[in-house]
């Protein structure tokens, strides 16, 4: 796939408009996950923007994003950088074999608490 | 009531109070009645009639006969008043110059209606209140005075008199549960292609002879935009003109907000188009869209049109409402 | 000049637009460069409450396909009340065209300030779209519904 | 007062207390909550994707289930509250969503939306009222200094969701003060607890449920309150070493109405 | 039939680029009456205009059409050109060629065929077009300023200054407005106080000014040079002429927890109160909200204690009418509400303040005599945080979309002066971007960092944690260092975004002057008529036209009383000419124009006409008074018989404009 028609796919999956970023950093600033990713929010809405596709596509930083949508509340041009990360993560795990998680995995990750609600997410998350 | 009626005008005739009386007498048949101007006893004797066949509102009468020397005495049914009464609201008539006498009504034998239950050449109709006799040239008939009756006065709307200076016979109530806008619901219940085919049946048959503006109480412009050069509406003689096309739907807003629904359009169109039912459109949207309004009823009520609140329905209201899709 | 050669239906559309906000509106989207087809043409009226029903039966009867009617928001008349006015009157006449089987969508009010240069080229992209679905305009050439 | 009742699948398992204690207490509230027939899991997540569709479905189907009974529709679990309010949005507000989704239906009668999705809590708010509630406490927790943990799913996006100020809510706080409780305000009860990530990274997980936790305690709370599973077990599962207790709001509620057995 | 000269012009490249200009002017000259047609490069310039003037001469024109922008913007310019080659301005009619052709559609065939029609319905209507004369109206020699901030005050000591009476409307017990509040301005530091009150004195002192304080406008008829305004003077319960602002009511009065305004609710003051000790006018008001004598009738200390008698509890509001023949709008502004912005803080901690609430802390007139202390626990804060852009730039729907402007100074100044006084604070400042394009601005920016050690952050807070310890835990991101941060601050201070003062809505309406959908006034033009509003007679100083500081706030006051002493200085004004006229012989006399008139502009008379069978009858007909009609046409359509029409739009014009379009 092209550089372009990768922008592309990430900007209709999310049905974000990326050129409304002023990059004021406030999604980054919320976000819980920060620590933990590679390339934090406002690196995905200026990379996708710019087209930079690829690095997001191989980060790890996709499957740390906890959907919790405080970027979404908080930002101040209605950019909704968790939907751009959503789209990047769906559109590795769309090609086949790129499930992040293998059934195989789940039952050592299980214990006796864990609600199903869990699991139908992860599965939701990181599985097609 | 004739009588009785004949008895008052000859005697303000001869007290002096007014100087003519117009009230109806016989035209061509004997069903055929019109308005008359009377001036002397004698006149009255040998032509006034009133009874159930006096369909025709006096009221537009009065707009020149009240800047002529002298009183005038006019006849008004119910209805009438209404018309008289928005003349009035709208400075047309000078009241000062009229002398009033309401009578009753129970409703006018109307002879279209009759020739609508297939009955031909009719000769004369006569009516006693509750059944008429119509004799035709194939011999008599006769049918209750109800079969008989126009729409509007089968759903007439009101039997009281909003303006008057004497009141001869039983004074009635507005008639507050007819069925008058039931016709215009069914048209709206109809797709949009129903009701334009319904409308292309009805306006198609129109020869523009004008009859509707001539008799209506409200066209009493000293000049019809549709004679006036400068209206911009004015193209006479053109087939496909402007003025042709539009006429009807023109004449029904500018008479929107002032036409009390006397229904005299629809009597006198020699065409027999329901014009009445333009007009009924306006009168039923303006009572939903801005609160209930009857032209002539309040002198003092602003017209519908001439007014507005800050609150008021938009436009695009009618794509939400409006006729059936 | 040359001319194209093309058989898509463009709509013949009429706006009227108030001078103190929707005409300014409509220079205003200019000044933008804000696109909307040249199908519509603009009569400018000194106030909404100018644009007398005849005018847009005229249009129609002249062959418009669509008449847009644009005034100041109500409560913004430059002349105070004008739109007020408009407003009941425009809201009769639809309700009449309705009534006579015409296309609704063929009418419209739109109130646009004159800071609105985004809202009147959406506005007219929108009608001219709605009028281009809806086609030639034939039944309001002739209101005695004399068929063509 | 009857209304429709979508409990979701964890309610069903590992949360049966959340829901036992809501349908006891509803019932002493005089609601009758009405389980919608084979309604299916929600998916745990809302899918945010514009082409999603497939996996909006089941969520649909409970959306019209309630609109063919007339009801609006309760739901207690936040994620699911989550998912169906906002992909009810999507059937009201997306015409392409709500077209593919109509079409893969095939229901009888299009849904667009009409559906009126609430929270128990915003039962408890705008059916019931506090004031009553607070009539009908029979044992109230006076004294004690209550935090109510909302997470992300109860109230995000706001603009979609409609249930309170996003940034500052009060539904719960109201809550605990109509039964009698004090309530704790901390800012981090609009924070997430680490969620599903929990699954795969526990450390993460982990450090976002200790970061309310520190502040709850910080801040006074004896004791949390909250509506979702996910987030309890989260924060019963982190090994800071805050003693902060956790508790679905139903249990609170069925204690203080007497109905608890 | 007119003789009619088009002229098509090119505007550069801005019409001729997309219009095919020599086919306009060629197509246009087969329209019937069309003797002349011709393009040009620019039909605005001395040449163009000349080349107007000369073909009326040459060729006899009596009607001119330009094919050219808008007709807000040279209308007036050709019709002067016409005037001077000798034919009535209102012969010439403007096809909007560019605004509402060229610039929004980029192919050349349609654009033609669009500027050909506009050209054609243009010829149409001047066909119909007759020539006007303008009538004249007189000018109340009277400005109103409504708002006594330092716009209002500026521009009425202005007006005052070239000899007109001028008053001021000031919703406030005292004028003064916003600045009052402030500290020091940027960027020289001078103190607000000091450069304020003596022209808040000088207001009181000018014979010419008179100021309406406590009261607001509540009802505006008329037009330009002629306004009609209602003034509510609000009942103060104080008797203005008897007291002296003693004080001595307001140490007395036992109500003593009301909100101080003043200081931002900081602190508290009495029932019965004067806003601060130089205001003006320097008279004390009962807050009928608080004071026990008005709610309950019990009480009455202020009234015993007052030596002049000038308490009054019994005093109603009262309305005052004057006449005006300008109205300056000077409504200024207010910090937005920061209830959408909880993840700051702002309303779970005291320590969370607005930029307003900081300069109310460092003012020696403050609720802390000025020493900066924290609201909660009156300690000194170590560690201030100022986050900018709080609701300003903000597309999201909970603050305002445009950028406040005054923020990035004052925050800079804010920054600067803490550090300066307070040297052993760290100071940080989030921002998106620093703004400072003023004169000595940026200079004054670059210190507070440079010099004063200021850390100016790259990035915006995410979320204020207030903690049991009276910290504040903020989380932001820094961009540059691609980090995120968690400052532990006492002190945090928000920028919010600055809104119109939600007064200027109502007023907007009863001055039927436009406002954008961000409330702020709307100029006459963006550049070139930046003061006035395009209703004539109304003009705009200060913030409520769109973000000021200070400077710019005096300077558009006095371009504001500049404009206004022009239109005062003469006599009479030209009237628009295109006005309703009634023919009386057409005229039902039903009075449905005249209930519609907004301006009362249509009587009736009975007048005798002779009728075509030589008789002569009386009749009822309108007349408009034409310096009363403002034109807008109302009338036109509610006259059933068409008796009434509109000079320059009349009926037939119209129609000739539709079917020009329609053909």
């Amino acid at each position: 796939m092209q550089k372009q028609d990768k922008q592309e796919l990430i900007l209709r999956i999310s049905g974000v408009n990326a050129r409304k970023c002023m990059r004021c950093g406030k999604c980054s600033a919320t976000c819980p996950a920060y620590d933990e990713m590679e390339y934090h929010p406002h690196q995905f809405v200026y990379m996708v923007e710019s087209g930079n596709i690829e690095p997001l596509l191989s980060s790890d930083s996709i499957y740390k994003c906890l959907t919790c949508f405080a970027c979404v509340e908080r930002c101040p041009r209605d950019v909704q950088p968790a939907k751009l990360i959503e789209a990047v993560r769906l559109a590795v795990i769309r090609e086949q074999d790129k499930n992040h998680m293998k059934k195989g995995d789940l039952p050592e990750l299980l214990d006796e608490d864990l609600p199903q609600q869990a699991i139908v997410s992860a599965f939701r998350k990181y599985t097609k | 009531m004739q009588s009785e009626m004949i008895k008052r005008a000859k005697e303000l005739l001869a007290s002096g109070e007014v100087a003519r009386v117009v009230g109806w007498k016989a035209g061509e048949f004997d069903y055929d009645i019109t308005p008359g101007v009377f001036t002397t006893a004698e006149e009255l004797d040998s032509a006034f009639l009133y009874n159930d066949l006096c369909e025709a509102n006096l009221s537009k009468y009065m707009i020149a006969q009240s800047r002529k020397e002298g009183k005038t005495l006019v006849f008004l049914k119910p209805c009438d008043t209404y018309s008289f009464s928005q003349l009035l609201k709208e400075h047309r008539i000078l009241r000062e110059n009229v002398y009033v006498i309401g009578v009753p009504c129970d409703g006018k034998v109307d002879v279209d209606t009759v020739k609508a239950t297939g009955l031909t050449g009719i000769c004369s109709m006569t009516s006693d209140g509750e059944t008429v006799t119509v004799k035709t040239l194939y011999g008599d008939s006769t049918m209750s005075k109800a079969d008989a009756m126009s729409e509007r006065c089968i759903n007439c709307k009101s039997k009281k008199h909003v303006v008057y200076d004497e009141l001869l016979g039983e004074e009635g109530d507005v008639v507050a549960d007819n069925h008058r806008f039931d016709m215009v619901e069914k048209i709206e219940a109809m797709t949009p292609d129903e009701r334009f085919e319904f409308w292309r049946n009805e306006l198609s048959r129109c020869i523009r002879c004008n009859a509707c503006r001539n008799v209506c109480p409200a066209c009493s412009c000293e000049k019809c935009v549709f004679d006036n050069e400068q209206s911009g509406a004015f193209n006479k003689g053109a087939s496909d003109s402007f003025e042709e096309n539009m006429f009807h739907i023109i004449r029904a807003f500018h008479v929107a907000g002032r036409c009390t629904d006397c229904g005299e359009c629809s009597r006198v169109c020699p065409q027999n188009i329901p014009l009445h039912l333009l007009n009924r459109k306006f009168i039923k949207d303006i009572n939903e869209l801005y609160g209930e309004y009857q032209a002539g009823e309040n002198a003092d009520e602003r017209a519908p049109l001439n007014t507005f609140t800050t609150e008021d329905v938009e436009p695009s209201i009618v794509y939400e409402r409006g006729g059936k899709q | 000049m040359q001319v194209k050669e093309t058989n898509e239906f463009k709509p013949k559309i009429v706006a009227f637009c108030c001078n103190w906000c929707s005409y300014a509106g409509a220079d205003l989207a200019g000044t933008n460069r804000l696109q909307y087809p040249a199908d519509v043409k603009i009569i400018r009226v000194p106030c909404s409450c100018r644009v007398n029903p005849m005018f847009i039966l005229r249009a129609f009867q002249r062959g418009a396909d669509g008449v847009i009617l644009c005034g100041c928001h109500p409560g913004d008349c430059h002349y105070t009340t004008g739109n007020y006015y408009t407003r009941r009157r425009m809201t009769l006449l639809f309700s009449m065209l309705d009534y006579l089987g015409i296309e609704k969508e063929r009418t419209r009010v739109e109130w646009v300030s004159a800071a609105e240069g985004a809202k009147f080229a959406a506005t007219m992209n929108d009608f001219v779209a709605t009028v281009t679905k809806l086609g030639e305009n034939k039944r309001l050439e002739d209101l005695r519904c004399k068929a063509k | 007062m009857i209304l429709s009742y979508y409990p979701g699948c964890t309610l069903k398992t590992k949360a049966k207390d959340l829901d036992r204690y809501g349908r006891k207490s509803a019932e002493a509230l005089g609601i009758t909550l009405e389980e919608i027939p084979d309604w299916q899991c929600c998916g745990g997540v809302y899918p945010i994707a514009k082409d999603e569709i497939a996996t909006k479905l089941s969520s649909v189907r409970a959306l019209a289930a309630a609109k063919a009974a007339g009801q609006d529709l309760v739901t207690l679990c936040s994620a699911c509250h989550n998912v169906l309010k906002q992909v009810n949005n999507d059937m009201k507000t997306d015409e392409e969503i709500a077209g593919k989704a109509n079409r893969y239906l095939g229901l009888s009668e299009e849904y667009h939306g009409e559906t009126n999705v609430i929270h128990y809590l915003e039962m408890l708010r705008d059916k019931v009222g506090f004031d009553k509630i607070k009539e009908l406490v029979k044992n109230p927790f006076t004294g004690k200094k209550i935090g109510a943990y909302y997470g992300c799913l109860l109230l995000r996006p706001g603009k979609v969701l409609k249930m309170d100020n996003p940034e500052n809510p009060k539904i719960m706080e109201d809550f605990i003060r109509a039964i009698g409780g004090t309530p704790v305000i901390y800012p981090m009860r609009n924070e997430c607890c680490g969620g599903y990530v929990t699954l795969e990274d526990k450390a993460l997980a982990n450090k976002r449920s200790g970061k309310v936790l520190e502040n709850a305690k910080d801040m006074g709370a004896d004791m949390l309150i909250t509506a979702c599973p996910l987030c309890l077990y989260n924060l019963n599962k982190n090994t800071d070493g805050y003693d902060v207790p956790v508790y679905y709001f139903t249990e609170l509620l069925a204690e203080a109405l007497g109905v608890k057995d | 039939m007119q003789k009619i000269g088009v002229f098509v012009c090119h505007c550069g490249t801005n019409i001729a680029a997309t219009v095919d200009v020599k086919a306009v002017a060629e197509a246009l000259k087969g329209e019937p009456g069309v003797v002349f047609s011709t393009d040009y490069q620019y039909m605005c310039s001395e040449a163009g205009q000349n080349l107007i003037k000369n073909s009326i001469k040459e060729y006899g024109l009596t009607g001119v059409v330009v094919c050219s922008c808008s007709p807000r913007m040279h209308e007036q310019t050709f019709r002067k050109a016409a005037q001077s080659a000798g034919i009535n301005p209102y012969m010439v009619e403007i096809a909007n060629i560019r605004e509402q052709c060229s610039w929004i559609h980029k192919d050349i065939w349609s654009a033609t065929e669009k500027a050909i029609i506009l050209g054609k319905a243009a010829v149409a209507k001047v066909q119909l077009n007759a020539p006007l004369t303008a009538g004249e109206s007189p000018v109340v020699k009277r400005a109103l300023v409504i708002g006594g901030g330092i716009a209002g005050i500026q521009t009425a000591l202005d007006i005052a200054e070239a000899g007109f009476e001028v008053d001021i409307v000031e919703k406030q017990p005292t004028i003064g407005g916003k600045m009052t509040q402030i500290d020091k301005t940027f960027p020289t530091l001078d103190c607000a106080a000091c450069i304020l009150t003596p022209k808040m004195v000088d207001c009181a002192q000018n014979e010419k000014i008179k100021i309406y304080s406590y009261s607001e406008v509540a009802d505006v008829k008329g037009f330009v040079g002629n306004f009609t305004v209602k003034i509510k003077k609000k009942a103060r319960y104080v008797d203005e002429d008897k007291c002296t602002g003693c004080g001595i009511c307001t140490e007395k009065c036992p109500v003593k927890n009301v909100p101080n305004e003043f200081n931002m609710g900081m602190d508290n003051r009495r029932a019965i109160y004067i806003p601060f000790a130089q205001a003006v006018p320097k008279v004390a008001t009962i807050d009928a909200n608080y004071c026990n004598m008005l709610k309950n009738g019990k009480c009455g200390v202020c009234s015993k204690f007052c030596t002049v008698g000038a308490i009054d509890y019994k005093q109603q509001d009262t309305i005052v009418e004057e006449k005006y023949g300008a109205i300056v709008v000077a409504t200024g502004f207010n910090p937005i509400k920061l209830d959408d912005f909880d993840e700051f803080a702002y309303s779970q901690s005291k320590d969370v303040i607005t930029s307003l609430e900081f300069e109310r802390l460092t003012n020696a007139a403050g609720p802390t005599s000025g020493t900066l202390l924290r609201p909660s626990d009156g300690k000194h804060p170590h560690t201030i945080v100022f986050v900018q852009c709080v609701g300003s730039r903000d597309t999201s729907g909970c603050g305002k979309t445009y950028c406040s402007k005054i923020c990035c100074m004052y925050t800079a100044k804010h920054a600067m002066l803490t550090r300066e006084k307070y040297p052993d604070t760290d100071v940080y400042v989030f921002y998106i971007d620093v703004r400072t394009p003023g004169k000595n601005f940026d200079e004054f920016y670059r210190r507070a960092v440079e010099e004063y050690g200021v850390h100016y952050i790259k990035g915006m807070v995410g979320k204020v944690v207030p903690r049991s310890d009276g910290t504040l835990m903020v989380q932001a991101s820094d961009l540059l260092s691609n980090e995120q941060l968690h400052i532990n601050a006492d002190l945090v201070v928000l920028a919010a975004a600055i809104e119109p003062d939600k007064s200027a809505r109502s007023l907007a309406t009863m001055l039927t002057a436009s406002m954008d959908t961000n409330d702020f006034f709307t100029e006459a033009h963006p550049k070139l008529r930046p003061v006035e509003s395009p209703t004539a007679g109304i003009f705009l100083s200060g913030v409520c036209q769109g973000p000021k500081d200070i400077p710019e706030t005096v300077s558009q006051a006095s371009a504001a009383a500049a404009k206004v002493i022009g239109l005062l200085a003469k006599d009479k004004l030209t009237c628009n000419p295109c006005v309703a006229q009634a023919n009386e012989l057409m005229c039902n006399g039903c009075s449905s124009c005249e209930k519609v008139c907004p301006y009362g502009a249509i009587t009736y008379s009975d007048k005798e006409f002779r009728m075509p069978d030589r008789t002569t009858a009386i009749r009822r007909v309108a007349s408009v008074n034409e310096a009363v009609c403002q034109g807008c046409g109302a009338c036109t359509v509610a006259c059933p018989s068409g008796a009434m029409d509109l000079k320059g739009f009349s009926n037939s014009q119209i129609m000739a404009e539709v079917d020009a379009i329609c053909k």
